[in-house]
Formats: C-alpha cells, structure tokens, sequence
C-alpha cells in the first residue's frame, strides 16, 4: 500500500487542472433537460474533445489518452473541482463505450466511440418499458430480422429514457426472439434516433423540465451491423453494462466530495442557524465521512482492477451508497436553509440557494433509476450475500 | 376525560371531505398552476357556502363562533386535498388574531373585517417575520404585518409585493415592501408580542393538521398505485419491501395525530402547556409527512419522480411544510425548555395536568 | 373532547396513589427471572390482591372493582409513578384474563379469574413450538381426547414460554384434530404444570437468567373442562388474545414515559459530557415526545372503548412503536453513560448505571416477541391499509 | 498510488484466519468465561508461536517491525473470533508506546519488555484515564498508567485492582489503585501527552478493525442461521425483509473497511490526517457493528436473545465497542475540529493530500 501519487500522477493532474482553468466556461450552462442547454453541453462535449479530454481511459485512435482508472479519477476530481458541466453523454461514455469495448466489433468500436468521444453522437438508454421496470426481463419490444435478413424491424415501446429528447442515438435491449421469454431471447441493439417509425414523447420530471422521454418504435428498420454482442444473448451484454452503471463510473465520487464541501460552507455561513437543531452538525460531517468513504473504495476498486483485478457482487452496494448519501446531503441543506429552502433558483430572494432545491430535486431519483435500491438490496442479499433466492 | 371527537364533528369532517375530494381535484389544481393568480374566486364562494370561512368567526360578527378544536379536523381534510387556498391560515391564524384585538380602533377593525371574513367578502393574511415571506399577498384585502415587537394592518394601496416561486407551484409566497405608521399600528409591546405567539402556535397547528391528511393522501395514493402496478407477475404492493415501506409510514402517522387533537384543544382551552403541545405536533406531522414523501416516492418508482403523476402535488407541499411556521430546530428548541425545565411536569400521570 | 379528569377520576387517583405510597416496598424486588425473585414477586400480587388491586378492571366478585379502562390507565400511571413491582402474573391478568373474560364459562371465569386476581396461579403462555414461532399456524403439539372423553391427552414441545420456570398454568393452543392443517383444528387449551409428564427445561436469556423456557408434553392428561371456547375453534380465541397483546395492556404508556422521565434525569446529571454528542439531546426529547404521543393514543383508545367502540388492525402499530421507542431510550441512555454503559449492576464501579443496561437487554426483545415487527408491518399493510398479501 | 494490501499480507492474513476460527471456537470462548481468569496461557503460546506477539515488535528487539498497517488485517481477524485475549491491545498500542521511550531509562524499559512480548513471556496493558477501566489488569505483567500528563509503569506488585463486570463476559475490566511516584515515571509533559495521543490512536484503530471483523461474523452466522431456520415453509432468508436487513448491515459495512485501512496507514506513516482518519474509522466501524448487531438480532428471532445462541458473544463486544477508546461524541469532535477548520482540506482531490 502506497497512498502517494507518482510523479506522473502528479504531472497529469497538473495538467488537467491546467486545462481545465483554461477553457471551463465562467457562467455555468443552462441545464443540458433544455433545448439550448443541451446544445451548450453538446458543444462542451466537442471542446473537451479537443483537448483529447473526451474520455480520456479510451485508446488514442478512439480520441482518448489510453489513461488508466487511477487517472481517471484525478481526472474527474479536477474536473468537479473545476465545476465543469456535467457530461451529457455520460450514457455513451460511461455505460455504452466500456460495454462496446467488451463487446463491440473492430468496426462497430472505430464507428462508434470516436462519435462518443467527439461529442458527435449523444446517447440515451432504452431499457425500461411502461411493463418492464425493476423487471427487466419482460422486455416487449420485438426486434425481427428482415427477410433479406438486412434490418431488424422494431416495433414496441421503452420509457424512461433520460435525454432521449435530444440524443441521436439510443441503446437497449429487444426481443429478437418472439417465441422466448425472460432472460433469454433478447438482443443489444443500437439505434439511430432520426429513423423513420420512431417518435419520442418527453416526460417531463419533478422540475418540470423534460429530462426523460417515452420513445415508440413503428417498423423501425435498423441495419443489422447496429447489434451488439451475438443475436438473442442480449441479457449477459446488458448486465456488463449495468455492472459498469452500479460500478465504477456512473457516479464520481469527486462529485459527492464536492457537495459535502460546498455543504460545509453552507453550515459555515449559518452557523448561528444551523447549529440550533443539534442534528444538522452531525449530518454535515456525516457527509464528509461518506463521501470520503466512497472515495476511498473507489480508489481501492480502481487499484484493484488497474492490477488485473474484477468487480464483483459488491459493487452493488455502491448505487445505494452514494443515492442515499446524495439525499441526505441534500436534506441537510435543505434544513440549514429553513423557510427559504423551497424557493426555486430564479425567485427574487432565492440568492443561489436554488442550486440545492434543484440538487434536492434531483436526488430523488438517485434511489430509483438504474435499478431500484430496493432491487440493489435483494442483489446484494443474494449475489453478495449468498442468500436463499 | 374524554379524548374524542363529537358525532357531529365528525359528520361535518366527512361531509367536508366528501365535498373537497370531488371538487378539489388534481386536474383542478394544475389548472389554477395555469392561472396568473393560482386561485379561484369560485372555489372560496364554495368553501364560504359550506361555512367554512365563518367557522371560526364569533357568532356576534356573524359567524359560527368554532375553536381551534372544531376546526382542526377540517384542516386535515384540507390538507389531504392540497387545497389551494389560505382557508387553514385566516380561519386559525388572521380570525383568532383580528378578534384578539382590543380598544376602539381594535373594535373598529374587527367590525369591518370579521363579518366580511365569514361572508367571504374577505381575505386577510398575517404576515410574521419568522415565515419571512407573506402567504397569498396578491389576493389579500388586508395584510396584518409584523415589525418587531409591533403589528401593522395594511390595504393593498399601502403595500406592493414580488413574487417567490415556491417548488409547489400552489403556494404563493411574496416579499412586501412596505412603510410602518401609527396610521397602521394595531399593536405593540407585550400586546402585540402575546398576538404573534398566538399567531405562531395556530399557524404551526394549521400546518401541522395538513400534514397529516397529506400524509394520508400519500398513502391512499400509493396504496392504489402498488396494487395495480404489476411487476414479476404480481403487484409490487406484494412484495414485502414495499409493504413495510408504508407500514413504516402508517406507524408514524397513527402516533402523530393525537398529539395534533390534544394540541388543538390546548390551544382552544389556552392551556399553559399550548406551546409545548404544539411544537410537538408540529415536530410530529411534518416528520411523518416528510416519511410518506420519501417512500411513497419510492413506492412509486421512476413515476413519482414525473411532473405528470399527481404525487408530486402533495409531496412537495409535504416538504416546504417542514419549515413552515417555525423551522425544525425552532419547535426541538420549544419542547427542550419544556422537558429540561426544573420540576417540569413529566412521567406517568403529567399529560393531562399540565 | 373534554381532557380533565372527573372528580371521581380525581379522587381514585388519590386513593391509588396513598394505597402504593403505604405498599410499595422501599427495596426493589429482586428479578422475577430468579427464583426469589419470583416468590417475592408472588407475594406482592398476594398483597395487591388485598387491597383489591389485583385487577381492578374485573368485576368484584372476581378479585376486581369494576373499574373502566380509564381508571386502569390511571391506575397504571401511579403504578408505575410509585415504582411498584413488574406485574409477574401478566400473562394471567393482561392476556388470559380478558381473553376468558370474552370466551370462558361462568365456571372457568369462577374458577380462573379469581386465581389470577388473588395471585395464586401465575400463567404462562405455551404458543410458539421450534418450528412455530412467526408461523404460528405451523403448530403440531397434538391434544387427543381419551377414550372416555374426560381428558385431553397432550404431546409435543412448546418453546419461548416466558417465566414457564415457576409458573403454575400454562395456556396455549394444541392441535385436536389430527388431519387438520394451519389455523384449523387447534384448540385452546389451559393446562396445569405439576401434571405428570410436564417438564420444563429453562432458557437462559442474553442476561444469563431463566427468563423463558421450553415445555415438554408427554401423554399429559389434561381435564376437557380447561378447554377455553370451542374445540378445533382455538384461532380465533388466540387472536383475541393476540389483540389484546398488541393492544390496550401488554404495555402501558406509564411505564414508558417512565423511562423517558429517567432518561431526561440522566441527561440532565450528564449533560456536560452528553450534549457533546449534538444527537443526544434530540434523542432525550424524542423519547419524551414520542413516550407522549403512545399516552395519547391509548387514552383516546381507551375513550372509544368505553364508549363501545372496537380495537381495530391500528393496534398493530402499538406494538412497533413501543419496542422501537423502548429500544431507542435505552440506547440513548448507553451513549450517556459511555464507558460506564457496560457494568453490570453490581460491578463497585456502576453505581445503578446496571439498570439502564438492564433496560437495554430486555429492549431487544421488544421486536421480536408477541410477534415480530415484521410480522406487524405485513399485518398493517395487509389489514390496515389493505395491500395484495 | 496503490490502495491495495500485498499477496503477502492477504495471504497471513487467511492463515491467521484459519488458525483463529478452528481454535478459538464459541466453544472455547464459553469455557473460558467459566475460569477464574478468564485467559488462556495456552491460547498466548499459540499466538506467540504464529509470530502475532512479535509482529510490531522491532526487529532490533527480536520482533518481526512491522506495522500497524500489516497487523491491521490481523486485528480484523481477531474481531471475527471476538478474540479473548489482550493480542490487538499488546501489539497495537502497548508496544509501540514503550518502543517511543527515550532516555536511559526509556532504553532499560524496553530491553527489558519488548523482547519478553516477542517472545510472549510478558504481557503489558496501558491504562489512559479516557478508557476508565484498564483491560487484563489481571494477567498484566506491567501495566503503564496515565495519570494527567504523565505516564508511570507499575509492576504487580505496585498495584491492586478490582474486577468491574462487563455485558460482555470476555472482557476483564478493573479499577486499579496505585500511588505514583517517581521511580515509575516513565514520560511526562509534552512527550507525554504525545505518547498518550498516539495510544489513544493507535487503540481506537484496533477496535475499528475488529468491529469489522466482529460485523462480518455476525452477518456471516445469520446468513446461514437464516438458510436453515424455516417458517411459513421455507427459509426465512428468503424474505425480502430479512434480506434488507441483512442487506443494509452489508452496505455499510463494505463503506467502512477502506476509512480503516486509510487510517492503519496513516498512523504506521505518521500523517498528519492520523486523528481524524482514525476518528472516521472508528465511528464507522462502530457504526456498523452497531447495526449489525441490532438487525442480526431482528434475524434471529427469540433465537438472539438467549445465552446459548453464540451470536451474544459477537453482539456484546460491538455494543461495548462503540464506547471504549474514546466515546462517540470525542471521535466526532474530532472530525469536526478537521472538517471546519479554516482552509480543511476537504472536497475532490483532498483525500490523500492531508
């Protein structure tokens, strides 16, 4: 155990931070659930691109920096602590790229991860459909090869597709054979969103903005060369996808670091208030604690894998970690800022605290999405745990 | 002894809600969001027909002289539908506070206002600096305002306001601008520091009710969302995670009612131990209902989180409610000085002495 | 709503009050888990029993005074004010009793009732079976009637049965008929344990103390007349019994704002070193709140009741609050007590902090007994706010 | 950077693993709350011969010099037996204090004890005034004793002592009296407080360590306790609510181990971060004792709450943990004095830089 950055390390960091300063926007972007945000952001992606930092753990040839895990995360704790847009291709990079990397074909990799990697191509998931929630595996929608056996011809529903609004392409999972059921029969199929047969209907969120969509599928041709992984064995490729989701990379803990500090200022600046409920001091340092702790895992997971190793069951434990951690941050803030914790971002007397509401807001999807933590909680008890089923 | 509601008090709850739950309805409700003001004239001449807004008025102001007490079960029942107007806050907050007045210009006051109040001729707000905002300035005909140690009454000519979106789009909250004069002063000193506590602790009762008919709004929603919802072939009401998910909630709620009724009789009865009750109700409701919000919404699953599936209507009033009349850390602070008090009246035996 | 007491309500709670201040004994009993203790336990019901305390809502000619639910909570809070005895005949006077009250024959209510009231017989309950403990439908201990129909011929295992070390009846369901299966063909069924082929084998508790043990039945003769309701119809007796458990008697509110009260006392005699821990003095406060809020709702409860109303499924969440509320004091007090927290009571260095450790090793079993808590929230979600089982 | 224990320490720590679950059963643990002692010499020998005396022992003083950071895995493990002998509480904080002595006399002292450890012909136990009670005193060849800024070594016959009983039977805690006089001082003044502070440390750390341990025995046992037992016809692991229970236990305990390990590392190198790294291991590993042994409880049934079910021995040690060396409220403190702090060195990219 060596808990000192090399000198390379070092080095990098340095200049990350460097570029960062450079070229991080002064004003932050409008939210990427709007139209001219997610253009914003869209165009974020293409300047980080330029600098090679659109997803940097990637080969050169794929416009990355072929970086290891390690600066991965110096990486990402430059990048919050610079207070840089969130990514709004995070389902391409984070979850899509390091499937196609496993599963992808030469082509399908040269196609597809520079388009991420670039900007050029923004991704949302098409997994859930209005009756295949927490169960995924009653996936409806069918996918049928063509006669000339070109195309698979969609036809069915998804939902809760995030960003799918304005995204160019979905990933997902369809039924590619009619006859099966559950786990099996299904494939990942990779979808252009401006094929003729689709419709996306947005459904707007708690804040009234449209960061997810329902997205219908009507004879939808798709070339056959957008599979990915073998026909009908759809299952075991998605699980690597939401191995990656629950794992490593959805959620930087750099991210949770930089609310706990931004929560300690708040305490700070309201101190006199703050400490008159007696909880609130406790739940402020709570927050330090977790949020280093789930740092601390991380670097020990990214160490781990960086020497070869794999992740395992327990990584599940991660997604209900870090969305109850988030929440509760939240709520701290939320009672440190009293009466006027409810005013949304633009009220006259809202002065910034509006940035907690909307985080307050969002958060509370942290439990539900990418698998409940409900569904986290039955995993852990029998993958991790080794409990009867 | 006697800790329950009359037939009568009850049968009046139920015709009430009866009333509220098929006129104030989600759909209803997001059309006010629509509207530029956020409320409806028709809606209040409804609750003024039923007689709500003249409940608490005193019978020599025309009105039907009710207590906190009579009062609190409708207060519930208004939170259970959201309803979007301040009934709650001029029925237990401004009627008490206009008819505590005293003097002449006290006199005169309650003269012009109390009787427009019943008929519902008339909206007043109280505005005290511990909400930092005033409720439903837009549509107040008075606002009664606190500077200090001081209560002012003004007409909507002597004061202009801006609004402060609120997360729940059907609370209207507004900073005043606005000047002090002796033209205005209703009270001050001790008077007017015995006037805000009042106001306080009804207010907090107010909100504290509500937040037990949202809490069971949030469970009678769910309750039917997980019993339709299938997943893995059965309704994800049936599984057990679920299950105990809202019996966590029931649990909390079935303890934090009583402690809101005996409040609302201390405050009718001006109990000494009012504040104490009060806080405790308040610390009470608001908990559970911030319980209910948090697993109903998980109940609900990525649907809770739509602006389209109505939970969020009662969920968000849930939470603003938590520091509402009084933040947390205020009420905690209440009951410690009632319980670390020397010779404080607790154990076995003290509830009802106090 | 009228929340004074009537003169008469006045004038009982006096009389209670001088009957305990001239009774109680200025020792506390030993531990009714020890066999002294037991005994010395014995006696005090013998001289409750005397001053026709025994169970004051019984009619007189049963050892009672025809008290209502209300004098019974007031007598409950001076009882626990006084720091009078643990009742050590609650299972006879808190749980057969009302059941009998409900089920039995005139006889058996002469016979029965009256033995409880006088403290001579001291009942324990013979439900859970190794392999019935929250399924308690499983159970298979078999009742056969003789041939000459006199006698009930009892064999199989009871276990969990609290203070069965010294008690002198037992009561519980057996099964009587022996091809029924789950809640069908039990009886309930009273069974004295001096008859042959009893034996009781002792459970040590997390104290190290016999509080509970296990009941041996082979070929026992049991008379039929100690049949309480129908035979084959014991479920249904049983669940009465099981209401009023989680109901108005098991515990009452006195005892817990007792401890609230004690609670407030320690940390006020602390405070200094407890309000280091912000959590403490909202834990202190809680449990005030909360040991309130359980008064209340018993007192309105009991005002329903004596106005005909009926106990409903809301009395599932009785039991909940309570063990919950129970275990949360005490370990409030254990972080006031810190180091000392662990001393047994007559280590030189406790100086009564053992109490509060008692306190706490009995509160773990608030949850589990009389049903688990897990078992009450699949009741509450079942029975009170209606969800699919 | 590399945040991962070597193939060499994992490897020691699966033979110390091995050798601690098959001798020190429940067995073995029950027999010995039968002896006067309550120690086992037998039990040391073993120990010793395993190497564990020696470990942090200086080479130069025949030991094995190693660190907190390699016996921190070992510490663990001996959580996972509930261990009852005074192994962690030698190697961690006894013997790196006397290894600190300086001076002349500083020298003798640990000639003459520190090879004697090694070779598990002595047992010494320090007794700071924080933790109250000193542990083992009985079977202590020497004991160092706080007495404010100054620390004294006593041998038996300086001192008497008396048994204060723990809930948890394996533990032996006593009051001593002793006088102190100069030819026991050892240390005193800042070097003194500086030896005390590094204890505290050093003690805090080991019982972080061994409530891992000690959490992941309890899950251990009722995970399969939960297989066997069966109710409403199959196994009652297969609940969901015995699941999320179990569950819950499993993610905070997987969010404690690294905080330990950051901070055996952070003592064995002397950073600066050593006092609040250790006072977060500490309250997190308690933590999840804690709740381990709460919702383990839950799991068993009346099963858990009886002297012959052998989780009592894991639970009472986690419950008498989350106060011994330094009570929840100091550990906070620290925490807090770290956390708001002018400048902290807290938020992304601090966590190896203090």
């Amino acid at each position: 155990m060596d808990l000192n950055y090399t000198e390379q390390q070092v080095a990098f960091r340095a200049e990350v931070r460097q570029w960062l300063a450079d070229n991080v926007p002064v004003e932050p972007l409008p939210s990427f659930d709007t139209a001219e945000g997610f253009q914003a952001h869209r165009e974020w992606e293409a300047k980080l691109y330029e600098g090679h930092w659109g997803m940097i753990t990637w080969p050169e040839e794929m416009g990355g920096r072929g970086a290891d895990l390690l600066q991965w995360l110096i990486f990402e704790e430059e990048y919050y602590a610079a207070g840089a847009p969130l990514r709004v291709n995070q389902n391409g990079i984070f979850l899509l790229g390091p499937t196609m990397m496993e599963y992808g074909t030469e082509a399908q990799k040269q196609r597809f991860l520079t388009g991420m990697a670039t900007g050029k191509d923004i991704w949302c998931q098409a997994w859930s459909e209005p009756n295949a929630g927490s169960d995924m595996a009653a996936i409806r929608a069918k996918a049928e090869l063509s006669n000339d056996g070109q195309h698979y011809i969609i036809n069915g529903q998804k939902t809760w597709s995030t960003r799918a609004v304005w995204a160019d392409w979905a990933f997902g999972m369809f039924r590619t054979d009619p006859e099966s059921e559950r786990h099996r029969g299904l494939s990942f199929i990779l979808v252009p969103l401006d094929l003729e047969g689709i419709s996306v209907r947005p459904i707007p969120q708690l804040d009234g903005l449209p960061g997810f969509a329902e997205i219908f599928f009507d004879n939808v041709k798709v070339p056959v060369d957008c599979l990915l992984g073998e026909e009908d064995k759809g299952w075991s490729v998605a699980m690597a996808t939401a191995g990656f989701e629950r794992g490593l990379m959805l959620r930087s803990p750099a991210r949770f670091q930089q609310t706990a500090k931004r929560l300690v200022e708040l305490y700070k600046e309201n101190q006199a208030t703050a400490d008159a409920d007696p909880a609130v001091k406790n739940a402020v340092i709570k927050a330090y604690m977790d949020a280093e702790a789930y740092t601390l895992l991380t670097y020990q997971t990214a160490c781990r894998l960086v020497q070869g190793g794999k992740i395992g069951p327990e990584s599940s434990t991660n997604k209900i970690f870090w969305s109850e951690l988030d929440r509760d941050m939240h709520a701290t803030a939320m009672s440190i800022l009293g009466a006027r914790a409810e005013l949304l971002a633009h009220a006259p007397a809202a002065e910034n605290v509006g940035n907690w509401l909307d985080g307050w807001l969002f958060s509370q999807s942290g439990p539900i999405y990418a698998g409940t933590n409900e569904i986290q909680r039955n995993i852990i008890a029998e993958r991790m745990l080794g409990m009867p089923r | 002894m006697n800790f329950t509601f009359t037939e009568d008090q009850l049968l009046f709850q139920e015709s009430v809600r009866d009333f509220l739950v098929n006129e104030v309805t989600a759909e209803s409700i997001r059309a006010l969001w629509e509207t530029d003001t956020g409320r409806s004239d028709a809606l209040w001449e409804q609750l003024t027909e039923l007689g709500l807004t003249a409940m608490t008025v005193p019978e020599a102001m025309g009105g039907l002289g009710m207590t906190a007490l009579d009062f609190i079960l409708i207060a519930q029942e208004c939170g259970y539908v959201a309803l979007p107007a301040p009934l709650v806050h001029i029925a237990l907050v401004a009627v008490p506070l206009l008819d505590q007045l005293s003097g002449d210009s006290g006199e005169a006051i309650k003269q012009q206002w109390l009787p427009a109040i019943a008929e519902g001729r008339a909206k007043v707000m109280v505005g005290l600096e511990q909400n930092v905002f005033v409720e439903d300035a837009h549509t107040a005909d008075l606002l009664i305002l606190q500077k200090g140690q001081a209560l002012y009454a003004l007409t909507p000519e002597q004061f202009s306001y801006t609004l402060n979106e609120s997360v729940d789009p059907s609370r209207k909250l507004y900073s005043i601008s606005w000047q002090t004069s002796d033209a205005n002063l209703i009270a001050e000193g001790g008077q007017a520091q015995c006037l805000i506590d009042g106001a306080m602790n009804r207010g907090a009762l107010g909100v504290a009710a509500e937040a037990l008919g949202l809490s069971q709004r949030m469970i009678d929603m769910t309750v039917s969302y997980t019993a339709d919802r299938q997943q893995f072939g059965k309704p994800i009401g049936s599984f057990q995670a679920v299950k105990h998910l809202m019996a966590n909630v029931a649990v909390k709620l079935e303890f934090s009612k009583t402690p809101v009724y005996k409040a609302a009789y201390a405050v009718a009865e001006q109990l000494l131990s009012a504040n104490v009750n009060v806080s405790h109700a308040k610390l009470a409701a608001t908990e559970v209902a911030q319980l209910a919000a948090k697993n109903t919404m998980q109940c609900h699953g990525a649907m809770g989180y739509t602006w389209e599936v109505d939970l969020q209507i009662f969920m968000k009033k849930a939470w603003v409610y938590n520091n509402a009349w009084g933040v947390v850390s205020w009420h905690q602070g209440r009951v410690s000085d009632f319980v670390f008090a020397d010779q404080a009246a607790i154990g076995a035996g003290s509830t009802f002495v106090a």
